[in-house]
């Protein structure tokens, strides 16, 4: 048999394989530089961009829970000017798709935010990030319903010339919903999990352990969940879909990939093993060749029949 | 910065509670600066708990062997599985990480102020200072003898070795800013302090080394998970920007006038 | 200072201790009795109980993920009339409030196994499961919905003569809305949480691993779910609030009676250790010895201030 | 049934992927009986990966010594942290769990029948067997002398002793299907057959035990979470009621007439 392939289409972007980074696990990229190959990944995704710099939640913001890790960062960030001029330079000159995921305050932020990141050059995508969980205005709550998702969506496509990819929040009822009213309103692609609303308490403290209370759960314990999502939007959705939530080795990429993700995201899995990347793109495609299979494109959804 | 399997040496308790692990990571060794730190992997490769990998200080390298070695108290549960690691397994170890502690570039005496554990980090700076022909002071501080961890080489490496124990079992009986009290004619003489330990004992150290008029640098601790300054999860307040800084990369080492310290024991 | 007090009033029962077992984990109480002494138990929660018996769904049920299992046993059971004849006269001789979990497909069903019940002597309360993950009719979908929640809480309170506690799903994107249109629909209590929807694919076989295809999430990975979720009802309604998932120690019990659970399920961790209510009970009093803390009820929602 | 923290007497590597496992419990050994389990918790105590306990067949049981012994392959992450266990270690145990074999009352010959590690629950059937003064042939069957599990008890307690390898390292050449259908005479001689093994292989040797007229019990697998029957997590189809039987309380042990196999490999 000739090599499998990993190459993946998605949306106008051309990736070498289906392995992105999910934002605001990998910085801007170059933190993990001198760990991660770029040759691995099919895209960067990096850290929510605002219009303005936002300062982010105070510590504790980060803490490990079992199999996973909850988060309230608050979406730290220098704003989308200070990120055209000092970090998008810096990846450039590399050969790999970048796409911005961007946040907001209100839904005029996110075209806004587009405005300014349309003059810059080297951007493959957006990612319109309507999910986040720890920031108190916005964020999760244009997630959550299918009416606000889709303005949201539609405000960025008007002003967009580069595809448009909308993260969807797993805390919701009915994520077909969802996903199906930000398809409608023009979305060029799907992204799902982002994490989960929860938190911790200290029982010492008799206080909630992170700063900002509650954060997002992400990491291998939220994989089955993730992996439900993905495969009910998937079956749902006509557009490309980039599953993500706890992937950390072949296996799980693999079951994101079966169960309909035409992409999928690496979080969490950097901070245990930055080497995830290389290794799940080795065992996708032993197993490609061990099945007998081509492309890896074969592959998506094939847990459906 | 690199990510290895490195071979374990030596994981041994040398205090109740306290391990000494000695690992081979040539390359590692090689970069390797006292203050800065390694993430290491505590459980088996397919294990998702513990899942992040735990911060843990140089507390000793020879680059000469290319080894590196850790002063780790068993706290909780990384902790404990870090204890069962024996000679011939590795260890998943990503670094060096962070920025380490700053030698002053003259001879000059300085201080080494280390409370419990907080000795770790320390042990590799007081030796290279040694070599380097400075005058090294040290004050160490413990619960009790049972816990002081007096390392030999931290010893060889001090000019003037004090000890303190809040029950007084080993040297100066009370804790170590009341050792530093005492001693403060040895302090004012030092071009700079090197501390690390519980917040409160470095909120009082730095006020100390304030007062004295010397500066100090001190090595913080946060949780983390990337250990690179890319999640922005283990930041801290200082008073150099109205920003959060990263512990992992600004730091762990900071400026003891910069550092907004918690008190409160 | 005197020995501290583990005892709960809870919508009319009295409980030696905040301990209860969570419902379809603990059989019908006697499958774990040589193992578990009853008096480390405030109450025991039998298994979802319907109309006519249920076959339950097909094997695989249960698969173990990262810190946790989905199960999808699908409510096999045998019917409220073999267990008012078979199970429960085995049970009602031990010192200990029996609570009985009812289930149904349609919402007539609820007051229908009451009807039953109410004429069978020793149980204490009724649990209204609506939000079973693995049936397909019925089940989770009453407990996504706050009308449909509401009307199965009045048909059960309209026929029972015993306390009503409903049980929540999590499967939803506000919480404390439902919980509230159960109370003012005369819920007597209020659990939470039932299991998360998930689901894992089997890489070889490409196709879902459980029987059922989905099944619902529990055990630690869904703690800090669970925790944000008891957190925000606690502090929504008026009535006690049983909550679960993920408990598997005295620490993380403790986290949510300072969120603000009245009592606290156990369920998966029966499996890991069959003596966990006896360990919690043991690490809760010597917390409160320590802490100077005469009574349980002094914690309950400790962490709000 | 108790759960116990058990020392480790032993935990060996028997043949590449397969451990021998002996661990002290006299209160489980004075009770298990043969085609029992246990649950075997694989991680220490306060993690969570593997979450759930893992159900492993007595092997062997020394109810003098109160010692419990378990063969085991290392198949993923449960077993393969169990390797890790030592001598003087404890591994938290609950048993004995389980309906297992029933002997036949009379002293006629019986036959065994085992694949791969399907053999770990038959070593201390056929023991008894033995000491009861039955005849014993046994028929074991692997890939490969490598993996091949020919227990040295096994061997003694077995009147005749046949084995084979799908790559002829040792003994008959072919599967242990082949090998029985080899043995009909001996097979037919037997009072019951004792089958354990991958499901293809039983469900073969069980359509050949209803030939030949002779009845058979064998041991399932399944999936568990409580081992108890409180879960219904690890049931199983059997032709003797139109509901789904537990494997945990019903079985793991059935007779071969009732239950429902997958034949393909
Ligand atoms: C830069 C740096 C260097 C350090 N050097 C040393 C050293 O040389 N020797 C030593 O004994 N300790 C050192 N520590 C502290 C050490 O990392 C923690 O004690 C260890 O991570 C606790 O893990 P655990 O699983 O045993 O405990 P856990 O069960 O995780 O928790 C026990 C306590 O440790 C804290 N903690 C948990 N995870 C982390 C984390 N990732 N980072 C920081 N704190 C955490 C928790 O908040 C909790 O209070 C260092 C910390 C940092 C940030
Ligand atoms: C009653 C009974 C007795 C058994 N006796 C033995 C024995 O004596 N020796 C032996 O080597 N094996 C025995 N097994 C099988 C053994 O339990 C599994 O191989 C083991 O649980 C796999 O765990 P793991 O973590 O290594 O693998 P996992 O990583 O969990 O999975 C590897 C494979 O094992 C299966 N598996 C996982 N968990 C279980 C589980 N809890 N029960 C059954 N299968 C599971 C999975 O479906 C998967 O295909 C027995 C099983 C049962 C039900
Ligand atoms: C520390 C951290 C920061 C994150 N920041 C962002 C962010 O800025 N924008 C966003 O859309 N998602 C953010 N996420 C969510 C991840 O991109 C991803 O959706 C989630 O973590 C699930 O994937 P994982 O389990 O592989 O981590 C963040 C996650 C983590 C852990
Ligand atoms: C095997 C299994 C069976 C269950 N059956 C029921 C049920 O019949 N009725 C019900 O209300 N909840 C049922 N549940 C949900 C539990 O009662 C509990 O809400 C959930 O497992 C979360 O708690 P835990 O993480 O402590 O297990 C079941 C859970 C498991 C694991
Ligand atoms: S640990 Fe990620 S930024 Fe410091
Ligand atoms: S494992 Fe729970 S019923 Fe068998």
């Amino acid at each position: 048999m000739k090599n499998p392939s990993l190459k993946v289409a998605l949306c106008g972007l051309s990736l070498r394989t289906p392995i992105m980074t999910a934002s605001g696990t990998f910085g801007y990229g170059l933190e993990y530089h001198p760990l991660v190959d770029f040759a691995d990944l099919g895209a960067v995704v990096v850290k929510g961009t605002t219009l303005e710099p936002w300062l982010g939640n105070r510590p504790p913001r980060i803490l490990e829970t079992p199999s996973g890790m909850l988060n309230a960062i608050g979406l730290e960030n220098c704003g989308v000017e200070a990120f055209i001029h000092d970090k998008l330079p810096k990846l450039t000159p590399y050969d790999l798709p970048i796409v911005v995921n961007i946040a907001g305050r209100t839904v005029d932020e996110y075209p806004q935010v587009i405005e300014h990141l349309e003059k810059a050059q080297g951007i493959a995508a957006y990612e319109l990030n309507i999910s986040c969980p720890n920031v108190r205005q916005g964020g999760m709550a244009f997630g959550t319903d299918p009416e606000t998702a889709a303005s949201v969506t539609r405000a960025a496509k008007a002003i967009a010339s580069r595809p448009v990819i909308v993260k969807l929040s797993p805390n919701v009822t009915d994520i077909t919903a969802i996903a199906q009213a930000v398809e409608a309103a023009g979305a060029d692609a799907i992204s799902l999990v982002n994490t989960f609303v929860g938190m911790a308490i200290d029982i010492h403290k008799r206080r909630p352990v992170l700063g900002n209370k509650i954060g997002g759960l992400s990491g291998p314990c939220i994989r089955p969940l993730a992996v439900r999502m993905v495969w009910q939007v998937a079956q749902a959705v006509r557009v490309p879909v980039i599953g993500m939530g706890g992937i950390d080795s072949w296996q799980s990429a693999l079951e994101f990939i079966l169960a309909g993700a035409d992409a999928v995201g690496i979080g969490t899995a950097f901070f245990v093993n930055p080497g995830i990347a290389r290794d799940i793109n080795q065992g996708l495609l032993d197993y490609m060749q061990k099945e007998g299979i081509d492309s890896i494109s074969q592959l998506v959804g094939a847990a459906w029949k | 910065m690199i990510t290895c399997q490195a071979k374990v040496i030596l994981n041994r308790e040398v205090k109740p509670g306290y391990y000494l692990l000695r690992l081979v990571s040539p390359e590692i060794a090689r970069k390797a600066l006292p203050g800065q730190f390694a993430l290491l992997r505590c459980s088996t490769k397919d294990l998702t708990d513990p899942l992040l990998r735990r911060p843990l200080s140089f507390h000793n390298v020879t680059k000469e062997q290319g080894e590196i070695s850790f002063l780790y108290q068993v706290k909780g549960k990384g902790t404990k599985e870090l204890t069962r690691f024996v000679p011939g397994d590795t260890v998943d170890t990503m670094g060096p990480l962070g920025k380490g502690f700053q030698l002053e570039p003259t001879k000059g005496p300085i201080a080494i102020i280390a409370g419990g554990v907080g000795v770790a980090p320390l042990v590799y700076l007081a030796c290279m200072a040694h070599d380097k022909g400075n005058t090294v002071y040290t004050f160490l501080g413990a619960r009790s003898t049972e816990s002081l961890l007096a390392d030999p080489d931290l010893v060889r490496a001090s000019t003037r070795f004090f000890a303190a124990t809040d029950d007084g079992t080993e040297g100066f009986c009370g804790n170590i800013i009341e050792l530093l009290h005492k001693e403060t004619n040895h302090l004012a003489t030092c071009t700079a302090a090197y501390i690390c330990g519980p917040e409160p004992v470095m909120a009082a150290a730095v006020s100390l080394c304030a007062k004295v008029g010397i500066p100090c640098q001190v090595s913080l601790e946060s949780t983390m998970a990337c250990g690179v300054g890319a999640c922005l999860g283990c930041t801290c307040r200082t008073t150099r920007s109205h920003n959060y800084s990263r512990v992992c990369t600004e730091g762990p080492v900071f400026d003891g006038r910069e550092v907004i310290l918690d008190e409160k024991p």
